[in-house]
């Protein structure tokens, strides 16, 4: 494993408190998950990615984008691990080196629509600006 | 020789006497006053006629160490604890404490000399004080005592703005001269002063409640016919056995000595005992006084009889009046005198 | 009280005379107005000694513990505040309740005669009490005093005038009343001090103990017939303060003792010579016997369990010492 | 590391009571899985909770611990039914007296530990260790007549 | 004056290594009364015990300290080795180097120093020890066991086989307890009615027992050897004596819409019911809740049919009051509650039931009368689908930390059975890992792949949902990495099983310890699995942790082995370390008689001298035999009167005092 990839699965362990360690490999995850079909590493295969520090690979999943942070598999979880929050933190690990803003607060009128709750362009602008 | 001192200058007074020795006089803990190390911020309060304790303390202290055993491996060895020799002056003693220390010496000097004491006794000076304003327990007088000039090593007494200071023995001559630069020469002013307050102290003395108790009776000869009397049962029955008399008083002078294990050693010291607690001359077989009117009675007739037997006539109480003040029940024996007293003389 | 002590006087003359009893316990007058003595009165002659007034405070149960074991019934007159510690004394078996005839006195608050001293009334030698308005004959002259500055300390927050237990009654309708404070302030002003107050104040405070044994010997609670630490053989006897740790241990351990028993008689307090505050040792476990199992006050009555003789299983954890504030 | 007023580096005393049944058996569940904790913890090993008798407490800071832990079963699993709730209350009172005097509060703790909680007698053990280090020697409730030097 | 011998272990290297027990013994020799010490290898082996006995004779010892293990481990090894050389066995202390020194400090000099303190402490605390001598209580021959499941059968059959009298004590109205439900067992598909009956009628028909169905334990009171228990037994309303047992009021009452506890609520039964047709004993129960005469006071139709008039609405509840020597508790499990379990529709849909409920449902006395028809339409599924681990291994929410350890093997004979019956209905089984430890368990589960085509897929099922009258269960399949969704008709959860929840109260009564799940915990893990580690309280079956049948009934005749080695004794030594008190010093004031959680203090007016003074006073008496020796009297105690034996004040104070110097 690479010094820098260790560095990440550190900081990914950390950000997102998962103890992957926990997971008995039920895949219960996977079986609750609604989006399954679009993901290309699935919940459970992204626990053990972790646990075996395997994060180039995650970095470039797009499983990242897909994930639809229903929560399901962290509500199925019978071990409490937690799955969703190890994607969000892979996630974090990808925009917020990536560097700068990505969603520029003078870029916002142009995206407003009707549909689009309030809470959703505050959400993305936590996330996606520095 | 009558020396004197403007009052505002006694803290300097009581700098410099603790500066070669140290220096116990009245100090307010919280409302209560006990002798106690002067100290440059310590609350003194010469106006507190009883300290709650006596000024025996200082020779015979509540407790003391009287020597340790120490053990290393299987080996015990012995170490000697007796280093009182520092000086030190008991400031601000009243007429009875004053006379209590004769009592005790006559108990701690005689042979065998108990060298703890005498070490201290040899140490000390005492430095009366005369009471202008004795209260309603005091009967020092029924004692022969005179708290308008008390005995001591020095006497001395505040009237006005100013303190007198009368050396009297080789000791307090020489701790006047220590303290020479800020005491000056009385004037016949002064002198005059003194004998009218000396006159008004006594005659307040005089007009004392308790000043009416008599002794007569209390004689070596009466000694059974008082530890026999059925008035014992009826002045103990409220008696709750505690030592506040005891400790409080000036005179008196039980200890025990008892071991202490500290996990090093043994330290062995003695302490203040109370002849009216339950374990008092506790033995083996149990207690020689079973019952709290046994050990009432064995206090006051020690006070009144056995000791002045021993003593050529000088009864072991100072009339300080601190058990009357003090005893939660309100037995003292200012009841004892007046009832055992009248009911020899009747 | 007067009132009182007169009723009192002629009740107890009638019982003795009718067989009823063959002894009275009371006070005796004293050589002052303020020292009367527990005292046992056996002839209708002899009770012209009987007094009651302001300092009649000390408490008259304790002596039953004696009394009762001998032949006959005997007298005794409690205040309200004394009828709990009698209660307790019977929750303990440690008075016969069939040898004794209690009559119930009402109080007007006792009086402290240190309280007197310290407001500069010197050389007392008798006292006037007619309700809030004192007047004390003195060798330097009389005094005017209001009753409410003088009380004692115990009742300053006394516990009401209701007599907890007894066979009659000798009250008047018209007592003396006065306003009462909140027993746990104090113990609560000190709760809100940093430790290192809390400890320079007890330090301060017991650092006074001469060991005398008065807090122990008249508590109505500490009825042991030989006290831990005047048994040799239970390895922590202490005649002496020899130091700083056999005052806080004598102390504590006398409160831990009467922890859930204490009547808060306020005896101990009272009876030391050194005026120690040792009430607040035993108000503190009572407050947080309060606070931690319910509000129970003992002698209230003469059944069931103690706070440290029963238990809850949703009982505080210990723990709850930790996080009230406070290093 | 505190160091003591003699200089040298302070090493707290521990007095642990255990009952015998659960938390002795906890405290030798942690030796044989080889759970460190403080040498400085000594166990004294009592039938139950409810045989700490207050005196105990108080003589071990006397004689110079600088921190003392009571140990029982889990209140409602005490082998003798119910001498935890009893040792639960003496406890509580009592350690709450010693805060009113100004005893560090630190310096006492209650600890339910069972059987099988190995780890947790060997990390409540490293904490109350922690915790006594950081106050320092005992000196509020120490008899001076037992400190060495004394003698 | 003693003369104490200190013997050091060195364990072989665990405590040696980290221990320098030379110096031990060195350090030893200069504590007060000590006149020999020596150190050895092991100390627990004969050797040591020789060593030991050997010092004891030759250097007068009045008693003994050994360094060595836990005394939880070897105390009663060393008191019996100082007996035999004719020393008290209570002179001897323990001090624990291994446990709490050497096998948790590492620097040698560290844990050289706290062994020198500890054995400083024993020392210290042995100087103040006296002989002790136990006292004797009889030994009542009588068991009692509480549950009549298979455990508890089981257990009472050899005991009274053994020859001593064993009642059994049932809360529901019958015997057979959760074995009488199943259909068949593992792995050998034997009928599980077909081996249970005939137990339970000989435990019905033995005559050493004696069954009480029907009946709890309502409270309990003594120690090993002499229990005396209140068992209630609840009022049937029906008179055991009289009644027959031919069924006609069961069969002409009206109420019938009670359901059935026994086809686990999968059809319905009278008010007045036998549980089921083998039922022992063979009398009816009437149901209060359900019945019409007790609700309304009408009807009283079974009276009226009852020819033998074994009907009494007016029965009461009975207390029994027995004593027992020994008490074996066989309480049992029942499965989870799956109404928490959302993602499975438990609770919304019939047709997901437990694995319990499928064995009635195969059961040809069952509600289906045998055939495997769904509840919801009674049609034959097609598709049926198992899910393994609901609610085992499970650290969140409702479920349990263990693996419930029989449903692998339950859940492959359920899939067995289904494909044998209707060959044409498919099987899956989603398992996280199939575990068959057990003799012909992993051959079985390898028949029911490899013969009767059982799809078993690796993963759980994330959902199951309700379409069309099917269920939708959607599951992972991570060997093939997807997303597996299947048709199914019928799913069967293997829900976790945990201890019935009357063990607790049981527990508390007992003071039988249990861990955080409520399973009752062992004396020992491996070497006193059967007991609990309170005397005279024994443990059978599921109640002490998952099980199946074979090891049920095993550890069943393993605690009944044990009961008949108590009940062999006519007496019992006492534990000497038992509360005593000093008459002189006792206040009469009660605190203690009210702290006491064995009733072992009275108080009696008794002549009490004190220092030559004779007086009648009101003094505590223990009652040894009764005394466990918690000690909670002796700190509620105010004056010390009360002390421990074994654990004196001073004692204590000694240790405190060694260790604190």
């Amino acid at each position: 494993m690479h010094a820098d990839e260790k560095r990440l699965t550190e900081i990914i362990i950390r950000t997102s408190g998962v103890n992957v360690r926990k997971c008995m490999k039920c895949g219960k995850c996977s079986a609750t998950c609604p989006n399954f079909a679009e993901m290309d590493i699935r919940p459970h295969r992204f626990v053990s990615m972790v646990e075996e520090g395997d994060i180039a690979a995650l970095l470039q999943s797009k499983s990242l984008w897909r994930c639809l942070s229903c929560f399901a598999c962290v509500e199925r979880c019978p071990r409490g691990v937690e799955p969703a929050h190890l994607i969000e933190a892979v996630r974090m690990e990808v925009v917020r080196p990536q560097g700068g803003n990505r969603l520029r607060p003078e870029a916002i009128p142009a995206l407003l629509d009707e549909s689009i709750p309030q809470q959703l362009i505050v959400s993305a602008f936590r996330k996606y600006s520095k | 020789m009558m020396l004197k001192l403007s009052k505002d200058k006694i803290g300097e007074l009581f700098q410099k006497l603790a500066s070669s020795r140290t220096l116990y006089l009245p100090i307010d803990n919280n409302g209560q006053v006990n002798f106690g190390q002067w100290t440059p911020d310590a609350v003194v309060r010469l106006d507190q006629l009883k300290t709650v304790k006596s000024a025996k303390d200082f020779f015979f202290p509540q407790t003391e160490n009287i020597v340790a055993f120490k053990r290393q491996g299987k080996d015990i060895s012995i170490i000697e604890n007796r280093d009182q020799n520092e000086p030190f002056v008991v400031f601000g003693v009243r007429g009875c404490d004053a006379r209590s220390l004769d009592i005790l010496d006559k108990v701690f000097l005689c042979d065998p000399v108990d060298s703890f004491y005498k070490a201290r006794r040899e140490n000390g000076v005492i430095v009366s004080m005369a009471c202008a304003e004795p209260e309603e327990t005091c009967f020092c007088g029924v004692f022969g005592i005179d708290a308008a000039e008390p005995q001591g090593d020095v006497t001395i007494r505040i009237i006005g703005d100013n303190l007198y200071w009368d050396g009297k023995t080789e000791k307090g001559k020489a701790l006047g001269e220590s303290v020479k630069d800020l005491l000056v020469q009385a004037t016949g002013q002064d002198l005059e002063i003194i004998k009218k307050q000396d006159e008004r102290s006594r005659e307040i003395l005089s007009m004392l409640p308790l000043g009416d108790l008599s002794l007569d009776g209390f004689e070596e000869s009466a000694l059974l016919e008082k530890f026999n009397s059925p008035l014992w049962k009826e002045l103990s029955q409220a008696c709750v056995g505690c030592g506040t008399c005891t400790y409080v008083c000036p005179t008196c002078q039980c200890y025990d000595i008892q071991d202490f294990d500290t996990g090093h050693g043994i330290q062995r010291f003695r302490c203040w005992d109370s002849c009216m607690y339950s374990d008092f001359t506790l033995m083996a077989h149990g207690n020689s006084r079973k019952s709290q009117m046994e050990r009432f009675r064995q206090r006051f007739m020690h006070k009144l009889i056995y000791y002045p037997a021993n003593n050529d006539g000088v009864y072991s109480c100072v009339g300080c009046g601190r058990c009357v003040a003090k005893c939660p029940i309100s037995m003292n024996i200012a009841k004892v005198i007046r009832a055992l007293g009248v009911s020899v003389s009747v | 009280m007067r009132r009182i002590r007169d009723m009192m006087r002629s009740r107890a003359g009638e019982l003795l005379r009718e067989g009823t009893v063959n002894r009275v316990l009371g006070w005796k007058n004293g050589e002052f107005y303020y020292d009367p003595n527990p005292a046992v009165f056996e002839t209708e002659e002899s009770l012209d000694g009987l007094v009651y007034n302001g300092f009649s405070a000390a408490m008259l149960s304790k002596y039953l513990i004696d009394a009762t074991k001998k032949e006959g019934r005997i007298l005794v007159f409690l205040k309200p505040c004394d009828t709990y510690s009698f209660n307790h004394l019977l929750r303990e078996h440690k008075v016969n309740r069939e040898n004794t005839y209690v009559i119930g006195v009402g109080c007007d608050g006792m009086l402290d005669i240190e309280k007197l001293r310290t407001l500069g009334v010197k050389g007392i030698k008798s006292l006037d009490e007619n309700g809030d308005d004192l007047v004390a004959h003195t060798l330097y002259g009389d005094k005017t005093l209001a009753r409410r500055d003088i009380l004692l300390e115990k009742c300053l927050s006394c516990k009401g005038s209701e007599h907890k237990v007894y066979d009659e009654l000798a009250v008047v309708d018209d007592p003396w009343q006065w306003d009462t404070l909140d027993r746990f302030a104090k113990v609560g002003e000190l709760e809100g001090m940093t430790p290192d107050e809390r400890f320079a104040f007890w330090r301060g405070e017991l650092s006074r103990c001469i060991r005398c044994n008065a807090c122990r010997n008249a508590c109505p609670v500490c009825s042991c017939l030989k006290c831990v630490f005047d048994n040799p053989r239970s390895g922590v006897q202490a005649k002496s303060n020899a130091d700083s740790f056999e005052e806080n241990m004598f102390h504590i351990i006398r409160a831990f003792h009467v922890a859930g028993r204490c009547t808060d008689c306020g005896e101990c307090s009272r009876v030391c010579p050194q005026n120690i505050p040792l009430h607040l040792l035993n108000r503190k476990f009572i407050k947080d016997i309060n606070a931690f199992y319910g509000e129970y006050q003992a002698g209230a009555d003469v059944e069931g369990k103690s706070p440290l003789t029963e238990y809850k299983t949703g009982d505080v954890e210990p723990s709850v010492v930790y996080e009230r504030g406070g290093a | 590391m505190p160091i003591n007023e003699k200089g040298g580096a302070f090493n707290p005393l521990i007095v642990a009571f255990c009952c015998n049944w659960r938390s002795y058996a906890g405290a030798d569940l942690a030796g044989s899985s080889r759970l460190n904790y403080p040498v400085n913890v000594k166990v004294i090993r009592v039938p139950c909770s409810c045989r700490v008798n207050p005196l105990f407490i108080l003589r071990a800071f006397q004689r110079g611990a600088d921190g003392v832990i009571m140990c029982g079963c889990h209140p409602g699993d005490c082998h003798y039914t119910s001498g935890n709730y009893f040792a639960r209350r003496r406890t509580a009172l009592l350690f709450s007296m010693l805060d009113f005097l100004g005893i560090e509060k630190g310096r006492t703790r209650v600890e339910w530990v069972s059987a099988a909680e190995g780890a947790k007698f060997a990390n409540t053990m490293n904490q109350f260790a922690e915790t006594i280090s950081a106050l320092g020697e005992c000196k509020r409730l120490e008899d001076i007549r037992c400190v060495e030097s004394e003698i | 004056m003693q003369k104490i011998g200190v013997f050091i272990c060195w364990c072989g290297s665990n405590i040696a290594a980290t221990v320098d027990v030379e110096a031990v013994a060195e350090a030893v020799k200069t504590e007060p009364n000590v006149v020999f010490s020596t150190n050895y290898q092991y100390m627990c082996s004969e050797g040591g015990q020789s060593a030991i006995r050997n010092a004891i004779a030759e250097h007068g010892l009045t008693g003994i300290v050994v360094c060595a293990c836990s005394p939880r481990m070897h105390e009663a090894t060393f008191r019996k080795a100082a007996a035999v050389a004719g020393l008290n066995p209570y002179m001897v202390e323990i001090a624990n180097i291994r446990e709490q020194c050497s096998w948790i400090h590492k620097e040698k000099s560290e844990g050289t120093e706290k062994a020198i303190i500890l054995a400083r402490a024993a020392v210290a605390k042995l100087n103040r020890n006296v002989p002790l001598f136990a006292g004797e209580s009889p030994v009542i021959k009588r068991a009692l066991v509480i549950g009549g499941g298979i455990a508890g059968i089981q257990t009472a059959l050899d005991v009274a086989d053994a020859g001593y009298e064993v009642d059994i004590v049932e809360k529901t109205p019958t015997i057979g307890g959760k074995m009488a439900m199943l259909d068949k067992t593992f792995p050998t598909l034997d009928c599980a009615a077909c081996i249970l009956t005939p137990k339970m009628v000989d435990a019905s028909a033995h005559e050493k027992i004696n069954l009480y169905t029907y009946s709890e334990v309502e409270s309990v009171s003594g120690f090993v050897g002499n229990f005396t228990v209140n068992i209630r037994k609840r009022a049937r309303a029906v008179n055991s004596d009289l009644c027959t047992g031919c069924g006609v009021c069961v069969e002409k009452c009206p109420s019938k819409s009670a359901k059935s506890e026994f086809n686990q609520g999968l059809c319905n039964r009278s008010a007045i019911y036998i549980p089921f047709a083998q039922a022992i004993p063979n009398v009816p129960v009437i149901d209060r809740d359900a019945c019409i005469k007790f609700k309304t006071g009408k009807c009283g139709i079974c009276e009226k049919v009852c020819t033998a008039k074994a009907i009494d609405y007016d029965q009461e509840d009975e207390i029994i009051t027995k004593q027992y020597g020994a008490v074996v508790l066989a309480t049992g499990f029942k499965p989870i509650s799956m109404e928490r379990y959302d993602e499975f529709q438990y609770a919304q849909c019939p047709d997901v039931i437990t694995s319990l409920e499928f064995e009635r449902i195969c059961n040809a006395a069952g509600p289906t009368k045998g055939k495997v028809l769904r509840p919801s339409d009674h049609e034959p599924p097609k598709t049926v689908v198992f899910v393994q681990c609901v609610g085992s291994r499970a650290t969140v929410d409702c479920g349990k930390t263990y693996c419930s350890k029989i449903c692998c093997m339950y859940t492959a004979k359920h899939a067995m059975l289904l494909r044998e019956k209707y060959p044409d209905t498919e099987a899956y089984v989603f398992y996280i890992d199939v575990r068959t430890p057990g003799k012909s368990f992993d051959e079985f589960y390898r028949r029911a792949v490899e013969e009767y085509g059982v799809h078993y897929i690796k993963g759980m099922v994330g959902k199951v949902a309700e379409e069309d009258g099917h269920l939708i269960v959607q599951g992972s399949d991570l060997i093939a990495d997807k997303q597996v969704v299947i048709k199914a008709d019928m799913v069967v959860l293997a829900a976790a099983i945990e201890p019935d929840p009357t063990a607790r109260s049981l527990g508390t009564m007992f003071t039988a310890s249990m861990d955080t799940n409520d399973f009752f915990t062992e004396a020992h893990p491996k070497l006193r699995p059967v007991e609990s580690p309170t005397a005279g309280i024994f443990l059978s079956g599921l109640c002490q942790g998952p099980k199946d049948i074979p090891d049920t009934v095993a550890q069943a005749g393993a605690a009944a082995s044990k009961v008949i080695g108590l009940l062999s004794k006519d007496k019992l030594m006492g534990n000497p370390c038992v509360a005593g008190c000093s008459e002189p010093l006792c206040n009469g004031c009660s605190s203690c008689e009210l702290v006491c959680p064995y009733g072992a203090i009275t108080y009696e007016d008794k002549m009490v001298i004190d220092h030559g003074v004779r007086e009648t006073r009101r003094v505590a008496c223990v009652n040894e035999a009764v005394c466990q020796g918690c000690g909670a009297c002796t700190v509620t105690c105010p004056s010390g009167a009360m002390d421990l034996k074994g654990f004196t004040n001073l004692q204590i104070m000694a240790e405190v005092d060694a260790i604190c110097r």
